[in-house]
């Protein structure tokens, strides 16, 4: 379609396109993989990885809100070793970053998981701190600096290729957690994980997700995303890659300005197993009728007033 | 392999005050990728609705009209009230063929045993057993029953029960099962969709006669295809397994009841 | 339409159906007092008041987003002491509780306004502590608890009718700021107030709201909405005005079920100015279906896994 | 007062590829109301967007079709986009009549300024002062001249002005109104209505020859009904106006400008 350039840079690794997937909503690739080829897209954040296998939370998992939904999947998982053995050589198939997401119930727990996947040759490995769905650990690492700070620095010690860090939108000041990353060592920073919500079934009075409460994504988000990525990239140095609600080549184009290297497509996916792909092609658009030469020259060229 | 097409709509009748039967053209999907009653689409539902919503294929056609799939739905929220909406003529994005549909021997002779909007996804194998499966239909009450003269056309036999006893035997259809399966144990499987308690009785009554039953179960979704591991339901082993991938057909012995 | 009881009581304050207004929402009711009879709403939370006249922000101040809107209004309004002498008269000629909303740059200023409305005779004063659009004071009172404490003290100091916190939901731990705000005083609570959030012009470049960013509302924030007054109503023990995103009966009753005793209706009025009534009639509804005499049977109903 | 109605379109035709009139009955808003050019309607544009679009009223017709309105429009974003696919026959969600219109008094002569989709509010004049008007409009090349046959037709004179010369006079039409004024300046008042910079430009020629003039606005709102402060303007004495109340026209003297 358009002559602009796609690729872009994330903390040293190369994407072929901005659009990577979300952590989560695509699996290993697999599922999504029988609709195109996974090559078309800059990479994918891997379901978030434990150090063991995990069935996650009981169901239900999955409440819709407007524009939104609910999530409390829970971080299944065949475990680290497992995705090592049978998924990444897979994604190896592919033309494409393979970013593994990993959660882990101490700092030791991530050190190891640090190593073995760097051994195993991901490109890269998101450091998830704040899930919402996990009761051990989880969430209080993603909102304590020094806790968030703790983690990165394990990770780092431990991991061979670059560290992402991604950051919860459940706090006060996203900037401090961010800034406290940053000086731990983080190699990049994504953001954000789901906003914490919940929806109660006025029939029966329960809430609809087994855990009563549940990570909110989707369109209803951008805003918050759009808001956070924008005060992160003001307050450190780090590359970021954007994500939260982006649905269309236009909402990638936000977090770009605002100030994102790559963006990750995540709920939209669920609608439409086409979204990366258009996501994509509206953005290259886009940069291209506003005469850019590449994509990456959106990165942070927000004017704000 | 599941595709997205665009399916255009040939028939939209009401079957009662809240239910649609909704034919598609569904092309593809019946030629090449072998779409089947019991597997499900995950339909679109309208800018307001962020989800697809999962319906079942209650049969298909593969000729007049040609490559067209049924699916028969309640109105239960908004998404579903948006499908209501559709004309003939209109068309709807849907995902498929998802799901595995229910394992069956070409001669086998099965129980069916559907309640509510569980009953639909049955009658593609009713009308594939022609005069050899038995029926067993459960509804709330009499202006609840569809399809009854569907099913009588192609079964051998069909019991209807209604929760009320408005019409047909009076209570659960587990009840009705029994009562056949104390006759005849000969079965080659029972295939039950329902409400999850309805399948959970039907179950406890199946392995007492030790009688194979497969159930299709229902779960939220988000993905449809085994991507956001959102429509998870527990096993008897502990581990979890998905409705969209796995399913929506278990065998009933494999699932854990007791949550 | 049903014979349900629909009269509330909010920290001793008789509401005759649930549903209130928001404040900024609505003004002081002559705009939408042109489509209905302001005595079918249970109350109004007036537009927010400062001690004096204030313009607000510059323009743009309103964006769209996905099931929401981003506002920058800045508390524009005319002052307290013309609330007293213009807008609470005509509001008087009308059956329903008149809230007054305060925004001090100050605690001594939420002092002074508190006597002089008490003294004008309002029938609740809901004590802004969170308003994301003004850059004095405003957000920080909302997000640090000793500080939320020491206004909600020195209001009801000089209070001499039942004093509401309003509560902003861009915080890590929303509990601890009811607890700090239930222990100096307050006798009730309202929440939530706006999401921080942002939205850029992709051609321009620039955020679409003067003030670069802005506070979101609408049916998106409905799910932080619920999640909240959850968490709220299982740590302190005061009635709660919930609000967030309610544009439907199903909406207000999931607040009440999580704990609300009654429930603000906001951004759903720009959509459709008879939005309140129509809450209240389906909240009714809900409330007949399910066999209840009266609709504060609702409250705190939600049955958690 | 503004009421709420469902309205149904009886007109929808394209003026080019991106602009739509589309006339609207709108009943008692016109008999009871009053409503009249230069006013606008907040117009709800389907489900997937949430607030309503402000679209003015380009002229009211009591009879022939009776209590109507055109509301002419450009296709920018999603709303309007839904709105251009709407069909005669069905219907939308209007409030109205909402904010002032031009002031204009019976025996007035009016020098009207319309600017790109700015065009379409002083169509009511234009016909209202039927051969006395005078009209300067703008666009931004041939190809999106609209309305410019049904201006001929009641106006004294017209004179169209284009950004890249491809019709009528190359430039902005604040040369042309300069122009104008230098010749006569025996205007009751000059009426205006584009984009920011144009009204700025013209508001200043107007005020150096001492006309009159009357300057329609946008601005971005929510509740169009100035409950929610979100409309606001600044003014020359620093006070802040609403669009939708005290709007959309002002005294272009009023107006900030300069931000
Ligand atoms: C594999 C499968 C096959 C199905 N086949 C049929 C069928 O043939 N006919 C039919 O009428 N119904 C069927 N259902 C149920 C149907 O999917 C729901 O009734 C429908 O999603 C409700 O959507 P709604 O917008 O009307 O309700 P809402 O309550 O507004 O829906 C809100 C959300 O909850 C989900 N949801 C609500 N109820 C259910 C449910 N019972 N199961 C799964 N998700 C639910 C919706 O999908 C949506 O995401 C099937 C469900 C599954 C899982
Ligand atoms: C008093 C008034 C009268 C108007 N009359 C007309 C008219 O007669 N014909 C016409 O074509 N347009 C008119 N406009 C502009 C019209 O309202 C916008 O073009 C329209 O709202 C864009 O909506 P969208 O969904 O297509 O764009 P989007 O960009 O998707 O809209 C997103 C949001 O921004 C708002 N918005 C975007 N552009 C504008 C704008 N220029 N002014 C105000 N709000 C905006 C929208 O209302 C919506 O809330 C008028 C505006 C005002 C304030
Ligand atoms: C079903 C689901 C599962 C998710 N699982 C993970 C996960 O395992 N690890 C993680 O870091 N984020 C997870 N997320 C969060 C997403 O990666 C992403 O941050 C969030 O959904 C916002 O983006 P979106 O609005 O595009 O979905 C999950 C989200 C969803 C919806
Ligand atoms: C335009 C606008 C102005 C607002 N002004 C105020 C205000 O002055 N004081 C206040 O406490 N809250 C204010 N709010 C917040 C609302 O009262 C309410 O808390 C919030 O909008 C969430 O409810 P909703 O989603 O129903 O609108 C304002 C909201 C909007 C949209
Ligand atoms: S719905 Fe996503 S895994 Fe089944
Ligand atoms: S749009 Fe609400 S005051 Fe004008």
């Amino acid at each position: 379609m358009s002559k602009v350039e796609l690729s872009v840079e994330l903390a040293g690794v190369k994407l072929k396109n901005p659009i990577v997937v979300a952590s989560g909503t695509f699996g290993f690739g697999r599922e999504y993989g029988q609709f195109y080829d996974l090559s078309e897209l800059g990479g994918i954040c891997a379901k978030g990885l434990t150090l063991h296998r995990r069935e996650g939370n009981p169901p239900p998992r999955i409440a819709e809100t407007p524009m939104g939904i609910l999530n409390s999947v829970g971080l299944q998982n065949p475990g680290v070793d497992a995705f090592i053995a049978e998924e990444l050589p897979e994604l190896r198939k592919h033309d494409l970053a393979v970013i593994a997401n990993i959660s882990g119930n101490t700092p030791e727990e991530y050190g190891i998981m640090c190593e073995k996947l760097s051994a195993a040759g991901v490109d890269m490995i998101e450091v998830n701190i704040s899930c919402p769905n996990v009761k051990a650990g989880g969430l209080a690492y993603g909102t304590k600096p020094e806790l968030a700070a703790e983690v990165t620095k394990v990770a780092k010690e431990h991991a061979t290729v670059p560290v992402m860090v991604k950051l919860s939108p459940n706090v006060t000041d996203i900037t401090e957690i961010a800034r406290a990353v940053a000086d731990a060592g983080a190699d990049a920073l994504s953001l954000i994980n789901t906003l914490r919500g919940m929806r109660i079934d006025v029939n029966t009075r329960r809430p609809i997700l087994k855990m009563n409460t549940g990570g909110l994504s989707g369109p209803a988000v951008l805003p918050v995303a759009v808001r956070m990525v924008w005060e992160v990239a003001s307050a450190v140095n780090l590359p970021i890659l954007g994500m939260g609600g982006v649905a269309k080549g236009e909402d990638a184009a936000q977090l770009m300005l605002a100030g994102a290297s790559a963006v990750a497509v995540g709920t939209a996916c669920f609608a439409d197993p086409y979204a990366p792909i258009k996501v994509r092609d509206e953005l290259a658009e886009i940069a291209c009728v506003q005469g850019h030469g590449k994509v990456s020259d959106l990165t942070g060229g927000v004017r704000p007033w | 392999m599941p595709i997205e097409q665009r399916c255009t709509i040939v028939e939209m009748t009401p079957l009662n005050d809240s239910t649609w039967w909704m034919t598609l053209e569904v092309g593809k999907m019946v030629e090449e990728q072998g779409l089947r009653a019991g597997q499900f689409l995950h339909v679109a539902c309208g800018e307001g609705n962020l989800l697809r919503r999962p319906i079942s294929v209650a049969c298909v056609l593969a000729d007049e009209p040609e490559n067209t799939a049924a699916l028969i739905f309640e109105v239960k929220g908004e998404g579903t009230r948006w499908l209501a909406g559709r004309k003939v003529g209109e068309q709807v994005n849907v995902l498929g063929p998802l799901g595995n549909g229910f394992s069956v021997e070409e001669r086998g002779r099965y129980l069916l045993v559907g309640g509510g909007i569980g009953v639909p996804p049955l009658l593609g194998y009713a009308e594939a057993y022609h005069k050899n499966a038995v029926a067993v239909l459960g509804f709330r009450s009499a202006d609840r029953v569809i399809l009854a003269e569907r099913f009588r056309e192609c079964c051998k036999e069909v019991y209807l029960c209604t929760d009320d006893g408005s019409l047909g035997r009076h209570g659960f259809v587990d009840a009705q099962v029994r009562d056949i399966l104390e006759k005849e144990k000969d079965f080659t499987a029972i295939l039950a969709c329902g409400p999850k308690p309805m399948l959970k009785s039907v179950a406890k009554v199946a392995a007492e006669y030790g009688v194979p039953c497969q159930v299709s179960m229902e779960e939220r979704m988000a993905c449809g295809v085994g991507a956001c591991l959102g429509c998870a339901i527990q096993m008897a082993d502990g581990t979890m397994k998905h409705v969209c991938k796995d399913g929506p057909v278990f065998d009933a012995r494999e699932v854990e009841w007791n949550v």
